[in-house]
């Protein structure tokens, strides 16, 4: 299954995909109109350290903690993609608790939010990979 | 309006030619019936023909056709002969009062050998002496235009269409084992006599039907070794490149037509090693004399006679066989009207060389 | 010193209703032009230290920057331009030479620009490269002048070692410490897939390209820099560096500071020390001792490698590659005055050399004229800028191009010309590991692949508009070209005849 | 394992399907069904519950009271899970009694159900403590079911006065969730803290000081010493009036079916790591059953919805002829009260690193050269990634710690470990 995969070998830091993941996610067409005086809380969040950076999010585990996890049955897998029912959850954070990768991150609405791969909002496709200036984020097989 | 040698000058033609491999001597009317079928073909500013083994009592010596604007060329030019060649032999050309054929210059024949003292003294071998002298009375004499050198050959050409030309020179007369015929349709010419082909050089006649794209990479790099380009027509450049091949540089004239006509690349890739290497090499080291563009070419020399078409085949070219007389011609016509029933006819492949050459040598 | 008379030349533009504070020109500008400021969170910039690379306009997400020339100008003054002025202002601070990068921008006349190209119509057929074959593959090399045969009669090949090129493309000489690993990296990499060569320059071959050897050219400098047997054997080709377009008759200076890490190694030049490549070789100050290097190359070869002898297109430049044709060499190589560079003293760069247009047409005639053009193929570089340029090239006599300032502009290169600082935002000409990651290889050289095959695509088009399906039927055939609004002498140094003639 | 596999494979040869049976209806039911369904894809299940229900999520009954969530939103998986899954449901019946020589399981209405592979998923009932007077309170709740949940919010009006006696998990979820129905909340613990379970001394004033901000009172150190009708008297001679009592010291695993026919059993039922009881074809998961906590190398009783699912998968995998193994449990625990959120993991043994950060507090337990155990209140994020430290074992010489102290990070890791991590295909647990 094609996942997101980041190369901290050409990850800049520039922090472009955390900014392309709030716009994709803001359903907005327009990023300025998304983003402006806004605090984003992306999806893809980057770490970054002396002269090394890399981003992270969801992994799509095969066998995902944060699933088995849910409290609630709220995450679950879809064709391998790990999505998050916000309808459903109630923001314990058990998933928060579970991810090794510290990539699901409270919501501003009081529950959880994830890397669906870009499937549930307009743009479809990652946009965090589209986004990224030095191919340093890619969506492929593996 | 400039002529040629002035300008570039690109024309359409017809070509046509006879070749008998038992050296039976066959007469002119044959081939002047051939270019005429093809009258369409060009259109009355040149026409010309060569043809072999019809001085079979000089074969000895060296053939000079040499047109004169007026007598003071003539004078000049003679005198040069006298300094560097033994003349056996001058006359006019015998020729024919034909209406189509106008403006006739002085239009004389010699048969020379080079004078020994001379020879030596230039350290040149005999054939680049006799070269050497052709270009430079053509480069150097206002007036006298040497168009045929050869040994038991002779071209014939001028202004007009090619079947008066056969006429005027009164061609029916002479026998020959080999004859070629061009008819021309240059595009912006009055034409001039000397610009009418066959063109020669010693025993290499060309005529060409075509308008090479490569001309000025070929010119400028065959003007390396010695050539001048007088003419500017595709003929002179392609009949110098032969020579310069097949007499200076010594090779075959199929593997000249793998200088000129080269294979492609992606045919050269596929063939077995030995040959791939023989043509890479080829390509690789003539890759200035490639020629590309439109061309079907008849090269008459001493004892033979080669077709060829450019790579693409961009130009027509028919062969014919019957028995041992070889037709080539830009049209079938114009070899059907000759021989309507032929043992096997054919067009060879663009860069393919068909190559004939007697087998009993001249009779 | 107290006034700084210098006004920034450039302003950077922010579109306040776009700029959604995501920092990224920021992150990406290394000469900190642009900043946070927390209390009114909002981006501002310094526009002194703009250098007009665009890195921050192309990454930011929202459009919401452009670079703009400052309308701050100095009272008219037709003789005394801005530039001028302002150029006496820096030295009148800093009393040093001035230094400038990449090629000559003044306004001196584009030959290539007023050459125009034939095509068939009627007389005789133009090909269509995409239904018939159409070829640009070129040997490099020396031809014989007589052939030889083995007993039974057959061909003997006596070419001298030569190159083959998939097309007359090639990447003309960068070292490495002028331009980043990432980019050698991409430039070897392309080399290899498009059937082509680049060229080390002075600054030695990294152990990690040796396996690119077939597509290299090693280049042997003033400097010796990294030179060795391994080094000479590595490559497919080897090229005596006697001059450079943009500097011709001085040499390099690559400043201490860049002397770091691998670049040391490679160069064999110790860490920090600076690398100076002199103006001339200093064993060859005469024709005949060129000649000595060229051989005591082939010796240290046996033979196997063609030896390049690259100069800069100057006055008699004629005369000196008639020279260099006798010497053995079997390529010369021509750098045109707006040749690129690293870092040059600006009015070397500005002043030296002659266009690369009219040096190579009296080359090529003048070797023809003595009946050596076989002897050596001619490459030229000097700012070949699209495809149009190598056509009009090759027609003029060269047999294939260098290509330098392309190729970088291919890698992103935006032409601000500050290599020399060191800084560069694109990761080309720079070795500051942040920097360099930003030219991802893995995108680099596919770009240039792009580039040259496009190029080599138009080539073959406007090849077959001329009815000419071979590329060595192009070269020299200067009846293809007509020239536009020349002079008759620059006419008859091109060797081609004005439009309409 | 490989017993299963053996009689699964005998099975599949005579072209029979394998019959499972489930005992329980929650977490580790479906983890159950669902490692089952993994393998074996026609096997029979069959569920047999007491409650009537849907499959639903127990914890989620507080965020019903509170709101957040309704019945409907509360169904643990869709309404078409057994039909996917297809399973056979025996809903409102309990199984009294198992015959292993039999095979078969006794409902309480005297009906038979044969198995060849059966799991126990019973989960734990509520602890009730023997109190003087506790029978003379009319409306006293325990709260573990949707049951319960439903009879004490029928039995709340705005003015009741709720006593809480445990201020656990359980108690305080259902504090918050009732804290807007009802006029006041007292909470008393025999213990010295809240959360005794799951946070340390200070930690838990932490999350107090928060709670009592709800005015919900605290009464802490005591226990009932007995109950008068509308009043508790406490062990320290203090009264309080109520009218609604919730009892929520604690649960006790429903172990007796196997207990009856002589499994091993201890405060839960004892399974190894394929989660099989100690009798043939009969496999346990959930709050029912001990699990080994590998911080302390001891086994306990881990009542936690994941550690349920995981088991039950676990048992259900085996049990269909494959194999897995649980041996990753640890206690862990991701909870909050109106608006504060804790995230507590591991054991509290060995060195502390504490990093006081505004916002949040942080602790960090350390031995043997691995992470032990955390607390963490707060600002949660990322906490998963210590719990992976923890499950994985990960010696801390390894990892930047000092860093991973500061803000739980992958930059911690080797590269190489990252590029396993993100640039490798990820394999689960």
């Amino acid at each position: 299954m094609k996942k997101v995969y980041v190369n901290e070998e050409w990850c800049l830091g520039c922090h472009l995909c955390e900014y392309y993941c709030a716009f994709a996610n803001s359903n907005e067409r327009d990023m300025a109109k998304a983003l402006k005086n806004v605090s984003i809380h992306p999806r893809i969040q980057l770490e970054e350290g002396n002269n090394i950076n890399f981003a992270v999010s969801c992994r799509h585990c095969d066998d995902p903690l944060c699933v088995k996890g849910c409290i609630t049955g709220a995450l679950s897998i879809h064709d391998g993609v790990i999505t998050a029912d916000t309808n459903k959850c109630v923001g314990c954070y058990t998933c928060i608790l579970c991810c090794p990768y510290g990539a699901i991150s409270p919501s501003d609405h009081g529950v959880i939010q994830k890397c669906e791969l870009c499937t549930n909002n307009i743009k479809g496709t990652p946009y965090c990979v589209q986004g990224c200036p030095n191919n340093a984020i890619v969506f492929e097989e593996r | 309006m400039l002529k040629e040698g002035e300008i570039r000058i690109p024309s359409g033609c017809a070509i046509s030619g006879i070749f008998s491999k038992s050296g039976k001597r066959i007469s002119g009317e044959s081939i002047i019936k051939s270019i005429a079928t093809m009258h369409d073909r060009s259109n009355g500013l040149g026409g010309g023909f060569a043809a072999y083994g019809i001085y079979p009592e000089y074969k000895d010596y060296y053939a000079f056709h040499i047109f004169y604007d007026g007598n003071t060329s003539k004078k000049e030019c003679e005198e040069f002969l006298e300094r560097h060649f033994d003349i056996i032999n001058l006359s006019k050309i015998p020729t024919r009062k034909t209406p189509g054929i106008t403006d006739v210059p002085l239009i004389w024949r010699y048969f020379v050998t080079p004078l020994p003292t001379k020879l030596s003294e230039s350290q040149l071998d005999e054939k680049e002496f006799v070269a050497r002298c052709v270009m430079k009375i053509n480069t150097k004499i206002n007036g006298a235009y040497v168009f045929s050198s050869g040994k038991n050959m002779g071209v014939f050409k001028a202004v007009g269409y090619p079947e008066d030309v056969g006429e005027f020179y009164r061609l029916s007369e002479y026998e020959g084992y080999c004859w070629t015929a061009h008819g021309r349709y240059p595009t912006n010419t009055p034409g001039w006599w000397g610009g009418a082909h066959p063109f020669a050089l010693l025993d290499y006649s060309v005529v060409h039907n075509g308008e090479i794209s490569s001309y000025d990479a070929n010119r400028r790099s065959i003007e390396m070794y010695g050539y001048k380009c007088t003419l500017q027509t595709d003929t002179e450049v392609i009949t110098y490149i032969i020579d310069y091949l097949n007499r200076k540089i010594g090779l075959g004239l199929e593997e000249i037509s793998g200088v000129v006509a080269a294979p492609f690349w992606q045919v050269i890739d596929r063939m077995p090693k030995e040959e791939k290497e023989k043509y890479t090499y080829l390509r690789n080291t003539f890759a200035s004399l490639l020629i590309t563009g439109p061309f079907s070419i008849l090269v008459g020399f001493d004892g033979g006679i080669m077709a060829l078409n450019d790579r693409l085949k961009l130009r027509s070219m028919v062969v014919g066989e019957k028995d041992d007389t070889v037709y080539i011609a830009s049209e079938e016509c114009a070899i059907r009207i000759i021989e309507p029933n032929l043992d096997k006819v054919w067009a060879p492949q663009g860069g393919e060389p068909v190559i004939v050459t007697l087998n009993g040598g001249a009779k | 010193m107290g006034v700084n008379y210098l006004y920034p030349e450039y302003e950077v533009v922010r579109n306040m209703d776009r700029c959604i504070n995501c920092r990224v020109c920021e992150r990406q500008c290394a000469n900190e032009v642009h900043s946070y400021d927390e209390e009114r969170k909002i981006m501002c910039s310094d526009d002194a230290l703009c250098v007009n690379c665009h890195r921050c306009v192309s990454l930011c997400p929202t459009r919401a920057l452009k670079i703009v020339k400052s309308d701050h100008t100095f009272k008219e003054n037709a003789n005394w331009s801005g530039r001028s002025i302002s150029e006496i202002y820096k030295q009148a601070e800093s009393g040093g030479v001035l230094l400038s990068s990449m090629g000559n921008p003044n306004s001196f006349p584009v030959y290539f620009d007023k050459i125009l190209i034939n095509a068939s119509q009627v007389t005789n057929p133009s090909i269509d490269p995409l239904r018939e074959p159409m070829e640009t593959k070129v040997f490099l090399g020396s031809k014989p002048n007589k052939i030889e045969r083995d007993k039974d009669g057959k061909l003997v090949n006596n070419l001298s070692a030569g190159v083959e090129l998939a097309m007359p493309i090639m990447f003309s000489a960068m070292s490495y410490g002028s331009i980043s690993y990432n980019a050698h990296e991409s430039l070897a990499r392309a080399a290899q897939e498009a059937g082509i060569l680049y060229n080390t320059g002075e600054g030695g071959l990294h152990k990690d390209f040796y396996q690119y050897g077939k597509h290299t050219i090693v280049q042997v400098a003033s400097g010796r820099f990294g030179v060795h047997k391994d080094y000479l054997e590595a490559g497919a080709a080897i090229e005596i560096k006697m001059g450079q377009g943009a500097k011709p008759g001085i040499g390099g200076h690559l400043p201490g500071a860049k002397i770091v890490g691998d670049i040391s190694k490679t160069r064999m030049v110790p860490e920090g020390s600076d690398a100076i490549s002199p103006a001339p070789h200093h064993d060859i100050y005469s024709i005949e001792d060129l000649r000595q290097l060229v051989y005591s190359l082939k010796e240290a070869t046996d033979y196997k490698k063609p030896v390049i002898v690259k100069i800069a297109a100057v006055h008699n430049v004629a005369a000196i590659a008639s020279g260099i044709a006798r010497s053995g060499a079997d390529i010369i190589a021509i750098d045109g005055f707006r040749g690129g560079t690293g870092a040059a003293p600006t009015r070397i760069r500005d002043n030296v050399g002659i266009p690369i247009e009219l040096a190579l047409a009296s080359v090529d005639q003048r070797l023809r004229d003595e009946g050596i053009r076989d002897n050596v193929s001619i490459v030229v570089g000097g700012s070949i800028r699209n495809s149009g340029d190598i056509v009009k090239a090759i027609a003029l006599g060269a047999d294939a191009v260098y290509i330098g300032t392309a190729a970088l502009i291919a890698l992103g290169c935006h032409l601000c010309r500050s290599c020399h600082s060191g800084k560069c935002n694109w990761g080309i000409a720079t070795q500051k590991p942040e920097l360099v990651k930003r030219l991802n290889p893995n995108i680099g050289y596919k770009r240039l692949i792009n580039l040259v095959k496009a190029w080599n695509h138009e080539i073959k088009e406007m090849m077959g508009g001329m009815g000419i399906n071979s590329i060595e039927s192009l070269k020299g055939n200067r009846l293809m070209l007509r020239g536009v609004g020349l002079n008759e002498k620059e006419l008859q140094i091109l060797g081609i005849k004005h439009a309409g003639e | 394992m490989y017993k299963a596999a053996l009689i699964t494979q005998l099975y599949l040869k005579r072209g029979e399907k394998m019959k499972y049976v489930i005992i329980g209806n929650s977490a580790a039911a479906v983890g159950a069904i669902e490692g089952i369904r993994k393998i074996d894809t026609d096997g029979e299940i069959i569920v047999i519950s007491k409650e009537p229900y849907h499959v639903y999520s127990r914890p989620l009954i507080s965020y019903l009271l509170y709101g957040k969530t309704d019945e409907e939103r509360m169904k643990y998986r869709k309404d078409n899970f057994y039909e996917v899954m297809n399973c056979k449901t025996i809903l409102g019946k309990e199984a009294v009694k198992i015959h292993p020589e039999r095979k078969e399981i006794e409902l309480d209405d005297h009906t038979a159900v044969h198995y060849d592979k059966l799991l126990i998923a019973t989960g734990s009932q509520p602890f009730i403590p023997s109190v003087e007077g506790l029978e003379s309170v009319k409306s006293k709740f325990t709260f573990m079911s949707l049951d319960d949940a439903k009879d004490l919010d029928n039995s709340l009006t705005p003015d009741s006065k709720v006593l809480i006696i445990g201020a656990g998990l359980i108690g305080l979820k259902c504090a918050e969730g009732i804290r807007k129905k009802v006029s006041s909340i007292t909470v008393v613990d025999l213990s010295d803290r809240i959360l005794s379970s799951i946070l340390d001394k200070e930690g838990a004033s932490v999350v107090q000081s928060h709670i009592e901000k709800e005015n919900i009172e605290f009464i802490l150190n005591t226990s009932v010493a007995k109950f008068l009708d509308h009043k508790a008297i406490l062990s320290n001679g203090e009264e309080v009036d109520f009218d609604v009592l919730v009892l929520a010291v604690g649960v006790r695993p429903n172990i007796n079916l196997i207990k009856e026919i002589n499994g091993k059993v201890d405060r839960g039922i004892v399974v190894d790591e394929f989660c099989q009881t100690s009798l043939s074809d009969i496999y346990a998961a959930g709050d029912c059953c001990e699990s080994h906590d590998i911080t302390t190398d001891q086994n306990k009783v881990l009542a936690l919805l994941p550690n349920a699912y995981m088991m039950g998968e676990c048992a259900g995998t085996n049990m269909a002829g494959g194999e897995k193994i649980y041996d990753k449990a640890i206690p862990m625990n991701a909870i909050g009260f109106f608006g504060l959120h804790l995230i507590t993991a591991g054991s509290y043994e060995g060195d502390v690193y504490t990093q006081n950060i505004p916002g949040q507090y942080k602790k960090l337990f350390v031995k043997d050269g691995l992470l032990k155990g955390y607390i963490i209140i707060g600002n949660i994020e990322k906490a998963g990634i210590y719990t992976s430290l923890i499950r994985d074992r990960v010696p801390l010489s390894d990892i930047d710690f000092e860093l991973i102290c500061r803000k739980p990070s992958l930059m911690a890791f080797s590269k190489i470990e990252r590029k396993k991590k993100l640039g490798g295909v990820i394999h689960g647990y």
